[in-house]
């Protein structure tokens, strides 16, 4: 166990490697066991997670050079554990659906160095290495969209990559800038997360930095306005890479707000807090405006998933453990909801080589199997009470409450968009009458697709019924960050806010 | 009295008329003489700061500099003549195969 | 004072050669006026004491490159007026004198000029030569045998260049030409 | 007595996932029979609480944690105290009922297992709704119910128009349900729990400007499910469904769900008596306002359901007015006879061949003679005829809003009283008695199954007898909700019966007298109001217009214009800026040499000037 994380970071992209060796026709099967197998160490990681130490977890400490205090350092904490389970389960599943027989082996083996650098981002705690497993994962991606999507597949793969590329730059001169704070006051250089938590920076420099870090975090989210690059992301890839897309990647950008942005700049973020709420509603409202206008379903559940970020970015800036912990519980779920939308949809243009929703209408009646799970995960989707999408939301919704309740009850109009986009996309694709000749001898699921969705399925009910092992994880690790940015918060006021949205009563 | 300010002008003048030289001449050879003007007005300017600060560095750039000059000529000429061999002509308007 | 008169003198001289050089549309002028040039600048050298460079100067430029330059005007059949077609003179000459200017401003501005310290100061008691001697084959030791070996390879690239035979060339050309014509 | 609390919850949710693995399989006869066994079941366990209750009071249970994560705390719990075990009563013994009728009303329908697996997943979430002990418990009923709503709003979802009402449905108690959430988060940040005791004694020590926004918050919530104005006009849409369903969802159980929850929060709506009475007022508004559109109406199902909007807002007065037990009482009665009005609309709609306009109708006693009686007897008791059992929990209302000085309310549900006995005769007469219309129309009538007729039994004898219930009710129920003292005279008492009865009893002759005479003129229906009535205030289109519009164009506006003319267009700009400037500046590469010269001298002379205008050490 004692290098699991590194196991569990390096294995896919080995196996990738060996990959190139393995016969064409097999590489599906290959693909699918690799991951399997990632999944496995990821569930053994958990299970050897002691739940009751708050603190990172199996850490691996190595200096790389240490003159500049670059080290190789993982470490695993309830914050990034279950985002690399997710990332390894989306990953296994998102391989078990695929239908794509042009270069197999290929896409498989982008899509197993894809995973191992979004596993990286999770675990790894040395900064400049994070940095460079968060600008790796655009190559892989960048090929999966290039190679294997449709008509206009460059023209959105080299915007999602530049888009992307552009907002992390500024993040390199933060993180550089960083060091040198932490040089000037120790003495030291070092690049190691753990260290710079530690470090009080003050509060001017800290509005700078948040600001570095807060744009490539922002088009990573992608908080508005720098969502455009994701529906032409998710337009163009294929059936995969939308679920990784949006199931994985898009949660980096969530993750590095509560693992950089909160405890690095704390007095920066209550600072920031009502703008970067503001725009978390716009994004909400704005999103679920934009998906209710759409004709196509995929870009329907592309913007769907910029509205249910918005809530996650919401619940991230509440500060306050119901918040957070719900916030990150809603990238789990949105992971598996939206993989599991974006994978259903691939279902169906599989069959029909369109996602246009006016080619469809009476699905119900044809394919009453998919028009089931489909159910299923838009009940999630809106966040249903006993499904997976309504503990992260009722938690993010309920914590920024504590901040704002106008706020909150502007954000929470999302869960009546959602509502509306959803069902009109369902009246629209599966009510109704078959009235195109092509529907009428469509095959309900089979057994691959199924044995993909099930464990989705599975998942969405499980977890809505009982998230608690998943949530009292999560919650002990973002109450000692809590702990921490009020401790280390130059301004006395920002620890007096922290406080105050961490305790009942005193609210309008 | 002279001083290290009057080298500088001096050499300031000299650059620009290599300049002059440079940006107006089209003929490759009268290119040529250009580029020694430059040169030759840096290298004042490297003597006359070595002698004023008393540091014999500057002279020293001014000998690799010369040596430079003259693996210059040696290898420019020998492409001028390759190029006049082959075009007739050794006019820079005729040299246009960088055209991007 | 002789210092004064002679550093105008050569001043006055070294400009107006150079700008024949620069104007001149006779090659040979221009040639020529290059050569008095350099053969001035020298003059520089020796008023600033630095009598190694000014006879190097005198025998690399006035006597090596000149004598080179001179070979390849022979060569290039210059002896007829240059025909050139200048295009905006008056760009090149805002930007020779824009230069001139912030060179001027850098060179003699005090921020810069203050800064400037004595890495090899030069002992009062020695020779120039000895001096450049010492610290040619010490400190700049490597540089020095690297420019020798450039001035090698220059000295065989400039044989092999003015030597090659165009034959093969030619006939590509040529080649080309015929099947530019077929088309 | 744990187990009988588990068993009368999980029973449907098994009967609901048993039948659901033969959802896409043609009818089997045995689903029906194993779901209406298991809610059979629910029923009985139902009543060995109301009789364990009875005798040693209420039962807790907590079953698991849910969710847990800061100082938030959710267990699954369930409480069964006198409230919830009335409700579970009522709503078990009106599924057990409308799941056996639905075996014969569904008979030739193809979906007919996928039907019951809803129709018990329903009766699941309507008990975890009155079972929760914490209002997000609560809540996950809810939301349940309001799924299984749309589900089976949407049940021939090949119909648009079912579809279509079943988003409207659930869109707007979404609405509602954000409001309610509002209250939920509010509850929880101030008192930092969601169960119901520790709430309930919170409240009583909070500021009284929050005590009323959580109110507020929460009937807001119970707006949208019991469908009151403005969130109303799901409600009569909702008909698109299954007979059976408006039977139990949009008369008997749910929309009575957020009477349930105002009577559930009585010790909060106790402490701010100006939110009750604002309830009382929209209850009194709804009451007379839904009546006055059933008066009109030709839809046999609409009819009803209005009736049913109408009799929401008697018990939202009631419960407004602080009279909880009264306000429960009115819900149990009328979920007998309302379910039953519906289940015999079923029949009479399943005779007429899914034929809806009762003007087509007229005559069907003489064919359906068991359906008949009991729809009059349901009316009957609607009307609030003594003894039939709306008489006793309608009168008692009335007399509340008299008692409370509230002659305004009071003269408003006087008024809906008498429209209710108008409409729900004219109901009848058109339907069972006068001239026979449907020969017209070559709709041969016939009665239904005799095993539905018997199912309907229970359900008219509740009717009649429920009534009687009404002190021993009283008795049970205000142990754990507040005694409403009534302080009227013996006499005033008597007259208020008397004048309400009569009114109801003139409606009801009123009724019988026009449509036996082959009813109203035809030049009525070109009055402006009965246009009005007709097209339900035009609210309906004016939300088409104002609301659904508007928001259709915006969307489309900000996808478009906003979008992808904006947003998109600026970050594409600044790719074709950089673009730009890559394909203008490669002109400068046009390989003279000498403009190279010259661009080399340009950036020489820009290095110089930075050197000078520059300097960051300085």
């Amino acid at each position: 166990m004692d290098h699991i994380l590194s196991l569990i970071v390096f294995f896919p992209a080995v196996a990738g490697l060996l990959g190139f060796m393995v016969n064409k026709d097999s590489a599906r099967a290959y693909g699918i066991s690799v991951s399997a197998i990632e999944f496995l160490l990821c569930l053994v990681l958990w299970i050897g997670f002691d739940g009751s130490n708050a603190g990172y977890q199996f850490v691996e400490y190595s200096p790389l050079i240490p003159s500049i205090g670059m080290s190789y350092y993982l470490g695993v904490d309830g914050i990034s554990l279950f985002l690399a389970l997710l990332t390894s389960f989306i990953t296994m599943i998102a391989l078990i659906s695929l239908s794509i027989e042009k270069d197999v082996k290929n896409l498989i083996i982008s899509v197993l160095f894809l995973e191992m650098t979004m596993v990286g981002v999770f675990l790894i705690l040395d900064v400049i290495l994070f940095y460079a497993f968060w600008e790796l994962s655009l190559v892989p991606m960048l090929y999966i969209i290039g190679a294997w999507g449709s008509a206009q597949r460059l023209y959105a793969a080299v915007k999602f990559f530049l888009y992307t590329f552009a907002g992390s730059v500024l993040m390199l001169v933060g993180i550089l800038y960083m060091a040198f704070l932490y040089h000037d006051a120790t003495g030291v250089w070092s690049f190691a997360l753990p260290d710079w938590y530690l470090l009080q920076i003050p509060f001017d420099t800290q509005l700078w930095l948040f600001g570095a870090f807060f744009l490539a975090f922002a088009i990573k989210v992608p908080m508005f306005p720098f969502h455009t690059w994701l529906p032409y992301a998710h337009g163009q890839a294929p059936t995969i890479g939308s679920i990784i897309l949006a199931a994985v990647l898009l949660k980096m950008g969530s993750y590095g707000f509560v693992r950089f942005s909160l405890p690095l700049f704390p007095d920066a973020a209550v600072y920031f807090l009502y703008p970067i709420a503001i725009i978390a509603i716009i994004m909400v409202i704005y999103a679920a405006m934009v998906a209710y206008a759409q004709e196509d379903m995929k870009q329907v559940i592309a913007y769907s998933s910029i509205s249910h970020m918005g809530i996650v970015v919401l619940g991230t800036f509440a500060m306050n453990a119901e918040g957070i912990t719900g916030s990150i519980f809603l990238m789990l779920s949105h992971g598996i909801v939206s993989g599991a939308l974006f994978m259903l949809v691939g279902v169906i243009y599989d069959r029909r080589h369109t996602k246009l929703m006016k080619d469809f209408g009476g699905l119900a009646s044809v394919m009453p199997g998919f028009a089931t799970v489909y159910g299923i995960m838009l009940m999630a989707s809106v966040g249903l009470p006993l499904s997976i999408g309504f503990v992260g939301e009722f938690l993010s919704l309920a914590g920024f409450y504590k901040v704002s309740w106008i706020m909150t009850l502007l954000a929470g109009t999302g869960i009546i968009l959602g509502a509306i986009y959803m069902l009109t996309l369902y009246k629209k694709s599966f009510f109704g009458e078959v009235t195109h000749e092509e529907n009428k001898g469509l095959k309900d699921l089979n057994g691959k697709e199924l044995t993909a969705l099930v464990p989705l399925v599975a998942l969405v009910v499980i977890l809505g019924v009982y998230p608690k092992p998943i949530l009292t994880t999560i919650d002990m690790s973002v109450k000692k960050m809590l702990v921490l940015m009020e401790k280390k918060a130059i301004d006395p006021n920002t620890s007096k806010f922290i406080i105050n949205v961490n305790s009942i009563g005193g609210t309008k | 009295m002279i001083t290290l300010t009057h080298y500088l002008v001096l050499t300031g003048i000299l650059f620009s008329i290599g300049l002059v030289g440079v940006m107006r001449r089209t003929n490759l050879l009268m290119l040529f003489f250009s580029t020694e003007i430059l040169l030759n007005a840096v290298n004042v300017g490297f003597v006359a700061v070595s002698k004023y600060y008393g540091d014999l560095s500057g002279q020293m750039f001014s000998f690799f500099i010369i040596a430079v000059a003259a693996s210059e000529v040696a290898v420019g000429l020998g492409l001028l003549i390759l190029w006049y061999k082959r075009n007739g002509s050794i006019d820079l308007n005729s040299l246009q195969m960088m055209k991007g | 004072m002789y210092e004064i008169i002679a550093f105008y003198i050569f001043s006055a001289l070294t400009i107006g050669m150079f700008t024949i050089v620069v104007l001149s549309k006779n090659a040979l002028y221009a040639m020529s006026a290059l050569a008095g040039g350099m053969i001035f600048i020298s003059g520089f050298f020796f008023i600033l004491g630095a009598e190694f460079l000014g006879v190097v100067q005198i025998t690399v430029y006035s006597g090596a490159v000149m004598a080179l330059y001179a070979f390849g005007m022979m060569f290039f059949d210059t002896t007829r007026d240059v025909k050139e077609n200048i295009k905006n003179k008056k760009i090149a000459y805002t930007l020779s004198i824009l230069s001139a200017i912030l060179i001027l401003a850098i060179l003699c501005a005090p921020f810069f000029s203050g800064a400037i310290q004595a890495n090899y100061p030069s002992l009062q008691n020695t020779g120039n030569i000895q001096m450049i001697g010492l610290v040619l084959f010490t400190k700049y030791l490597v540089p020095f045998e690297l420019a020798a070996i450039m001035l090698l390879v220059a000295m065989i690239a400039g044989i092999v260049l003015a030597s090659k035979k165009m034959d093969l060339e030619e006939e590509m050309s040529e080649e080309c030409d015929v099947v530019k014509e077929v088309k | 007595m744990e187990k009988f609390v588990y068993i009368a919850l999980f029973a449907p949710l098994l009967s609901s996932l048993l039948v659901a693995l033969f959802a896409a399989r043609p009818k089997m006869l045995f689903t029906g029979i194993l779901a209406s066994a298991l809610i059979g079941l629910s029923m009985v366990a139902s009543f060995v609480l109301l009789i364990d209750v009875n005798a040693n009071g209420a039962l807790h249970v907590k079953m698991m944690d849910w969710i847990d994560a800061g100082n938030l705390h959710v267990p699954f719990g369930f409480v069964v105290d006198q409230v919830s075990v009335i409700m579970m009563v009522t709503v078990t013994l009106v599924s057990t009922i409308v799941h056996i009728y639905s075996i014969g009303y569904m008979d030739h329908d193809k979906s007919f297992n996928r039907f019951f697996s809803y129709l018990s997943a329903f009766v699941f979430s309507m008990m975890i709704l009155v079972m929760s002990d914490n209002f997000v418990g609560l809540f996950i009923g809810w939301e349940g119910v309001g799924l299984c709503s749309w589900l089976l709003i949407g049940f021939w979802y090949h119909k648009h128009s079912a579809s279509w009402a079943a988003n409207e449905a659930f869109i707007m108690n979404r609405i509602a349900d954000l409001g309610m959430l509002m209250g939920l988060f509010l509850i929880y940040w101030q008192i930092g729990s969601f169960q119901y005791d520790i709430v309930f004694a919170a409240v009583k020590s909070m500021d009284i400007t929050i005590v009323t926004t959580i109110g507020t918050f929460l009937f807001i919530g119970a707006m949208g499910k019991s469908a009151q104005f403005p969130l109303h006009t799901w409600l009569a849409d909702a008909m698109e469904g299954p007979t059976p369903v408006s039977a139990l969802i949009h008369a008997a159980t749910m929309v009575t769900a957020g009477v349930y929850l105002v009577i559930r929060c009585g010790e909060l709506y106790t402490l701010i008596p100006h939110i009750g009475f604002a309830i009382a007022s929209l209850g009194a508004f709804v009451a007379v306002f839904a009546a006055s559109m059933a008066l009109v109406n030709n839809d046999l199902k609409r009819i009803i359901a209005y009736s049913t909007l109408s009799q929401l807002g008697y018990m939202f007065v009631a419960a407004g007015l602080g009279a909880y037990w009264i306000a429960l009482f009115h819900l149990m009665t009328h979920a007998f006879f309302k379910s039953l009005l519906f289940l015999g609309a079923g029949n009479v709609m399943h005779a007429m061949h899914d034929e809806l306009n009762i003007k087509k109708m007229g005559g069907l006693y003489g064919s359906m003679k068991a359906t008949a009686i009991l729809m009059s007897v349901a009316s009957v008791a609607l009307a609030g005829i003594y003894p039939f059992a709306g008489f006793f929990s309608k009168d008692k209302i009335l007399e509340v809003a008299f008692n409370h000085g509230a002659y305004y309310l009071w003269f408003a549900l006087f008024i809906g009283a008498g429209m209710t006995a108008f409409y729900s005769f004219r109901l009848v007469m058109l339907v069972f008695f006068g001239e026979k219309e449907h020969p017209k129309y070559g709709i041969h009538p016939h009665e239904a199954q005799p095993f539905v007729i018997y199912a309907l039994m229970p359900l008219g004898l509740l009717a009649i007898i429920a009534g009687f219930f009404e002190h021993s009710f009283e008795g049970f129920v205000t142990r754990l909700l507040s005694h409403y003292e009534v302080h009227l005279s013996h006499g005033t008492e008597w007259a208020l019966i008397a004048g309400t009865s009569a009114i109801a009893i003139s409606g009801i002759a009123f009724a019988i007298y026009m449509y036996s005479r082959g009813g109203f003129s035809k030049s009525l229906e070109n009055r402006a109001c009965y246009k009005l009535l007709i097209n339900q205030y035009f609210i309906p289109k004016l939300y088409a217009m104002y609301i659904m519009r508007p928001f259709t164009v915006l969307s489309h506006f900000i996808w478009q214009k906003i979008d992808v003319k904006i947003v998109d267009a600026t970050v594409d700009m600044i790719a074709k800026i950089v673009y730009g400037t890559g394909t203008k500046t490669r002109q400068m590469q046009n390989g003279n040499l000498s403009d190279m010269l010259r661009w080399m001298i340009v950036g020489m002379v820009v290095l110089l000037a930075l050197a000078i205008f520059y300097r960051p050490m300085v």
